[in-house]
């Protein structure tokens, strides 16, 4: 794993959501340095408007929204 | 007179505290009864009186111990659990003779069990409960209007009676909303408390104990207190008789399981069957003398409980020998349907006389 | 006279207050009613339902197995109470929400009503529970709709009742699509 | 003429103790009466008795007592006080009672800031049952229940509860004293009465915790109970007073 | 075999579980079975077992549960106000089905009481005692000898069935000296214990619970656990029955009061007169079947109990419609003399049949 | 290839948890599975379930559960822990359970320096029963029993439970973190590791105070919940490390 | 054969030590027995009493309100007992400590021993129970003295058998102080 | 009251013990600075020997003995 460096190039990172966890509580979104996560407008089985990730090239994988998810939903790759 | 509100029982049950008088609450949070604390706390403050959210169920109960004592009216409400934690200090206060209110929506034991509307706790009210020789006066409510009027009088007689009384209801009576006239039906009696601690002025210091350690000392407190309990079995009987005339069944149910065979009573009425019912109001004192007489015309008897057959005894002693006994029961939340007693109240008919207590539960 | 009504889906879409206004209709038509609602930790992520009886005599047990109506709201109540229903009575499905398909039942009376989207349409997304209730009242016609409306003003508090036209409007187009459905 | 400058005061009755001989709970029960005289408020004191060797406080004091289940002396005294805030509630426990079965209620109670006072006997053991051992043992005690002596690893330490409790916000007085000779007597009386101080002047919980000999189940003799008080409990139960309210500024 | 020792009860019954296998003890100190915890806090550590003695009564019963909750035998003893506080950790155990052994040496009540010998737990032994439908296995003991056997099979059948055992014994049983051959009876049984808490190796996670939410959960879980006493009720009664034969009078009593009456009828004998005795071992399950049978033969019965009628209700369920049933009961520490009982043997023999149950409580 | 580098504990199980959107019951939950996973110990912990909205655990982690009555999981754990001291034994308790009703067990089970692991999951309130007050509400703040803001007067003061605890001798570890955001929760992550640890070393009674939004009950959106923990909460419950045992001194 | 006795005096004096040592004689002896002392608060500051049964037959009550044979060694305890003897019984008084004008009962076999006096005399002020012992075993010849001697060493703790010699000299001169009076 | 003066002069004080109260516990005889009191031989009724006081002309009324005495068996005179 490389360190993850200050400098905005650009990443191979992602992260998935798994869509059926994600109770939109946003703490993603607004945890997100890179702005990454927004949510979606459509309602998973459990009723809620699920985060979405629209980050790619953008992330670095810090994991930090990962961190602050309580349901686990997060998972990161880099 | 006031008109009928569409209300919560426990919020019912919470006015009805308020408007015997009852300015001391001592509690601790528990589903299925939180509205009581919830309306108390928002409430009593405005009638100058405490609202306290104690730390535990045993601290809530024995505050509440410490306001009766002064003579105050007092009370707390709780669940299964809560109730369980309270035996200890109910059984102080049945010995030391100090009135009080405990509500008890019960909830599915046992452990922690449920919050659907049972009847579990049956045997733990009106045994006493705690340690040692003793009853609480039990009052079933079975309608948001009986949550009220039931909590008035269970002051009434604890007060009279120095005696701990007991609301002995479930969730659905707890949570349900019906309308209700909240307004007392007799004037709230307020008596003299001599005994009361109030501190020692203008009259010798007295005390409020249970400790009996000289001898034949105990034993003769719990023979007055039994004393007692008979006067209490003597006079203050509640239960409501319905359709017991030429009736071929007595059915005998009280609280929210009276209710649902009132709906079967009527679809067997339908049908053509005469069904008596007998719905206990007090659960001590026992109607013995309403069921004795009752079983004495009526030669089969049908116990419906939300449990599994805690009254039942009860009934088996107090009915006629003649009689021949039946259950009906489903616990742990399992609310029986007016369908499911209709089909217990054609077996119970056909079934020989034989057969003195079949214990039914439908899974 | 007597019916009973069970009303579900996720807490949080007013499942209560509509259960609430409904028995208020009724009381101002002098009927008996019960309303039970769900509650402790089964409100807490999962469903939030409740019943309603009306009756012209003293009602008996306050709940039932076999509601002569239902309004689901949401995915989980269907599979809930679908099966529920008597045979000939009545359930209203909040397709917003709801695939169409998963209603099956053929042997009682439904009506599909997209609540989520007709209420999106009126301007305020939170009341799809009124659409339900117009559907509901206009179906069946256990309480008429002026007796909700006369009534809707004690079952809502005071500090909202700036928001009592959106809500007469929303139970208003439940009660023309139930109509046209 | 001599006059009697030394007397019972008139809030103890003369009722002669059940306990054992050399058992200052009777110096303890003395010091709460003068107290109680000296604020002139014997008339509207209310006692709360605890079970243990005082429980039968209702017999010794000339108050109006009510008697409560082991350890919740505090939370029937809260209800007590509620119900009757111009009355002067005290309750009178043990350290199995109050440091044990009862840490919850005074705890809570304390934390709440109830305007009552704790007298809180600290004999090291379960007396009234036989000498158990109570929280308040000292490592290595030998008690009836501890034969080996109290050992930290499977009883745990003894608890300091006057020091616990001062750092609750609602006490307004937490102190220990002792009654091992006659000048830790005096202080003791001195604390005791500012404990009821305390309460007549509305400040909020106020607690001393009154080190003593349970020599009977310590099994010495009285004297040398009284020693291992000086000797062996104060250096582990310093004394003084933990927490002292000045003036009204918890309001 | 091992030489008969003169041994206090509680001595016996502490000596019991150690040789029981039961390595874990919490508790409490109360009068008067204060010997328990001393004698295993000198001899358990010996085993290398664990005694604990608890901030309180209710920690105690909880260690109790997290100790049987990992298989280990575990138990815990108090009286009257100690039993009180655990009910509620009680009935989780019972609706999580984890086996533990809970001693009662009954003292007096309501409240604090006195601690004279007495028998005013049984409701609360045999009804449960918490909230909610279970039942513990209840087992009482009428000798030091019965305090160390009694004591074995309640941790057998504890852990037979994976329900709370309760010895119910009294201060006489507790502090009476009597030779007792302190040795099992039968090698003591070990069952392995699948569903213990012991961590996931080898298989997967399991916990054990008493919280059931979903439709029908808990319903279902309360039946499965009455069809676990009604195996009990069938398989584990235990009663003494002596001189039913040709008896005029069946007398029904447990523990100390049986051998009262166990004077009384050699006074009776000497006098010509002929009665049966019941002593119930097991008071849940109930010798229901043995008092149904007796009484077909012997037309009437008295109870006799150091309580104000508590396993009356019991026997007057049990016992044969034909049967005249009469009670003697002193509460509160009052011991019956056998001359008393001898009086009441009288009386019920000269009262006419109609008496269905007279409560004579002699101050 | 880009690697996984955040993925789920094994001790977590997958199943969807009840909890309300944003409440961070969830993210302890994570950190605390994350902390056995860390020691490889997953197969021989036994959690202890309370009574609040945690007392699903045995859904949740991957571990042997055993539910305790509403706040006697210390005293649970301690009967497991005695039985079985080869296990890792931990328990996971509201604000209510824990410094309320299970007051006097978290207080001697600490005492007794039992070695198990305690997370304490603080947010002001009774979340399962709808939004009470707990010990540790803050003052002025409005709950379904506490309509009017809690006042010291009828409700007593907030609780510091950390600070408290770490009075005790028997205590090892205690610490107060939050998750109101992703660096608190790297320092929760922290503390909880350092909790376990302190068993795995057999030091003793280690306790991590979790400050937690309740922000259904406390009538917010979950971001509003975040920012109230941080500028409410934390100002009087401070974070901090209270206690840390460096040596196998206490022996 | 049966019969019983009750001793009491003050907490201290060695009521339940004689009353273990009868008890284990009785064993020897191929006796029934039970021994029930008193305890708990009681012993605070109150006294102290034992009853012990002895029987060939199996034993039910282990106590009685109407005894064969009472001891007393102190005054409370006479006022006590005293009415309690079974007409016919026996009642061994110390009078030492009481009063020998309050022991009025005529229809009882009394013994008056001055037991503390004669222990101060054998030179140990605590044996007066021993004295006390051997009065009542030699009145009521109830088990040998011979058994009493030789149960001795199981009843009196290990530490304590140094006091052996004295313990059996109290115990033979309350019985020679019996024979004589 | 006068005020105790060190000096040892012959003083009217006294103490009155109220023997059947008396528990023997020593501690007035301990605590008595001017030694005025001793254990008597006698038995009082509750069995203990009582205390006795033999300071007439020595105690100076300082109350020491009656402040530790746990029964409340002494008055003090001055
Ligand atoms: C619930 C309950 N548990 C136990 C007891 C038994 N008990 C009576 S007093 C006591 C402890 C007494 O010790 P302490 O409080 O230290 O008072 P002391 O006698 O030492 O003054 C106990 C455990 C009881 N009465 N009630
Ligand atoms: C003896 C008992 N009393 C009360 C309850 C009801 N009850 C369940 S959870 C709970 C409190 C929950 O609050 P907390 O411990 O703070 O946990 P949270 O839900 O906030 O995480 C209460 C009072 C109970 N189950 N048992
Ligand atoms: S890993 Fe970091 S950069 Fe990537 S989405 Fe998550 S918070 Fe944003
Ligand atoms: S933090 Fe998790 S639950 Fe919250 S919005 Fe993001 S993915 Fe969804
Ligand atoms: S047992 Fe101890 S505390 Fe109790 S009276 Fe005797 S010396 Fe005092
Ligand atoms: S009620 Fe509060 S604590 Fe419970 S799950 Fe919801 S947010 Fe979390
Ligand atoms: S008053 Fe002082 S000098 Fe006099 S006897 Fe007492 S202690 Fe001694
Ligand atoms: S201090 Fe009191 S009880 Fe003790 S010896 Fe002196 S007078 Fe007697
Ligand atoms: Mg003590
Ligand atoms: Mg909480």
């Amino acid at each position: 794993m490389s360190s993850v460096t200050s400098e905005r190039k650009q990443t191979e990172a992602y992260i998935i959501i798994l869509e059926e966890r994600c109770k939109s509580c946003r703490f993603c979104v607004e945890t997100c340095p890179r702005e990454c996560i927004v949510i979606d407008t459509k309602i998973n089985a459990q009723g809620y408007h699920p985060a979405k990730f629209e980050g790619m090239g953008k992330c670095t994988g810090c994991c930090l929204c990962a961190e602050v998810c309580p349901d686990t939903a997060i998972e990161v790759f880099k | 007179m006031k008109e009928s509100q569409l209300v919560k029982g426990n919020v019912a049950l919470a006015e009805a505290a308020i408007q015997a008088g009852c300015r001391y609450y001592f509690g601790y949070p528990i589903t299925p009864q939180n509205d009581i604390p919830e309306y108390l706390s928002e409430h009593l403050p405005k009638q100058s009186g405490v609202f306290i959210q104690a730390e535990s169920e045993i601290a809530s109960i024995n505050m509440v111990m410490g306001a009766a004592a002064t003579g105050a009216r007092a009370m707390t409400s709780s669940s299964g659990p809560g109730i369980s934690l309270m035996q200890e200090a109910m059984s102080y206060m049945a010995g030391s003779e100090i009135p009080c209110l405990v509500v008890n929506v019960m909830r599915c034991g046992p452990g922690l069990g449920g919050i659907s509307p049972t009847q579990g706790d049956y045997f733990q009210a009106t045994r006493g409960g705690g340690h040692g020789d003793y009853y609480n006066i039990v009052l079933a409510p079975a309608s948001v209007q009986e949550m009220f009027d039931l909590t008035m009088k269970a002051f009434d007689l604890a007060d009279k009676y120095r005696n701990p009384a007991m609301i002995l209801a479930d969730a659905i009576l707890g949570q349900m909303k019906e309308p209700a006239i909240l307004e007392p039906r007799e004037p709230v009696r307020t008596s003299a408390k001599p005994w009361a601690i109030t501190g020692a002025a203008d009259r010798k210091p007295q005390y409020l104990k249970t400790l009996y350690l000289s001898d034949g000392e105990q034993e003769a407190h719990n023979l007055e207190l039994m004393r007692k309990y008979d006067v209490i079995r003597d006079k203050e009987v509640l239960c409501e008789a319905k359709n017991l005339e030429g009736a071929e069944l007595l059915v005998v149910a009280f609280g929210t399981a009276s209710r649902i065979v009132k709906t079967a009573m009527n679809m067997a009425r339908e049908e053509g069957i005469r069904i008596g019912l007998i719905r206990p109001i007090t659960l001590f004192p026992f109607p013995s003398k309403a069921i004795l007489e009752a079983s004495e015309q009526i030669p089969k008897v049908l116990v419906v409980e939300m449990n599994t057959g805690q009254m039942l005894i009860d009934v088996q002693v107090s009915a006629h020998k003649s009689a021949g006994i039946f259950f009906y029961g489903r616990p742990g939340g399992g609310v029986p349907t007016p369908e499911e007693v209709l089909v217990e109240i054609k077996r119970s008919l056909h079934a020989t006389a034989g057969i003195q207590a079949s214990k039914n539960s439908v899974g | 006279m007597y019916t009973d009504v069970i009303m579900a889906g996720f807490g949080g879409q007013g499942i209560m207050l509509i259960g609430d206004i409904l028995t208020y209709a009724a009381m101002h038509e002098n009927k008996r009613v019960t309303y039970m609602p769900t509650y402790g930790v089964e409100m807490r992520g999962g469903t939030a339902n409740c019943t309603i009886m009306i009756s012209d005599e003293e009602i008996g047990s306050p709940m039932t197995g076999h509601p002569y109506s239902v309004i689901v709201m949401n995915g989980p109540s269907l599979v809930k109470f679908q099966p529920k229903v008597r045979p000939g009575g009545f359930l209203l499905v909040n397709t917003s929400l709801v695939e169409a398909t998963a209603v099956t039942r053929a042997d009682i009376d439904t009506l599909l009503l997209p609540a989520n989207d007709i209420a999106l349409e009126l301007g305020n997304g939170k009341i799809a529970n009124m659409v339900a209730l117009g559907g509901y009242v206009e179906r069946t016609q256990v309480v008429s709709l002026e007796s909700i409306k006369k009534t809707l003003p004690k079952a809502i508090a005071e500090r909202y009742h700036k928001t009592l036209p959106i809500n007469i409007k929303a139970i208003e187009t439940g009660a023309q699509l139930a109509r046209r459905g | 003429m001599p006059q009697q400058v030394f007397k019972r005061p008139r809030t103890l009755s003369d009722k002669p103790t059940h306990f054992c001989p050399g058992c200052t709970h009777g110096t303890a029960h003395r010091l709460v009466a003068e107290a109680i005289d000296h604020f002139g408020v014997q008339e509207k004191t209310i006692g709360v008795a605890c079970v243990g060797c005082a429980v039968f406080m209702y017999d010794y004091f000339n108050v109006d007592v009510i008697e409560a289940p082991h350890g919740r002396a505090p939370a029937v005294a809260t209800g007590v006080k509620r119900a009757r805030p111009d009355r002067i509630v005290f309750t009178y426990q043990g350290d199995g009672d109050l440091a044990a079965i009862g840490t919850s209620e005074i705890i809570h109670t304390a934390n709440r800031g109830e305007n009552i006072t704790v007298v809180f006997v600290n004999n090291t053991v379960y007396g009234m049952t036989g000498g158990q051992m109570a929280p308040t043992t000292m490592l290595g005690q030998q008690t009836t229940t501890t034969p080996y002596g109290r050992d930290f690893r499977t009883d745990g330490y003894p608890i300091r509860m006057a020091e616990m409790l001062a750092t609750l916000e609602g006490v307004a007085y937490s102190a220990r004293v002792s009654l091992h000779n006659a000048k830790a007597v005096l202080n003791a009386k001195k604390a005791i009465r500012k404990a009821f101080e305390m309460q007549v002047n509305e400040m909020g919980f106020s607690l001393v915790e009154v080190l003593s000999a349970c020599h009977t189940n310590w099994r010495v003799s009285p004297l040398e109970g009284q020693k291992k008080v000086e000797e062996e409990m104060i250096p582990y139960f310093p004394l003084g007073v933990f927490k002292e309210r000045t003036g009204k500024d918890f309001l």
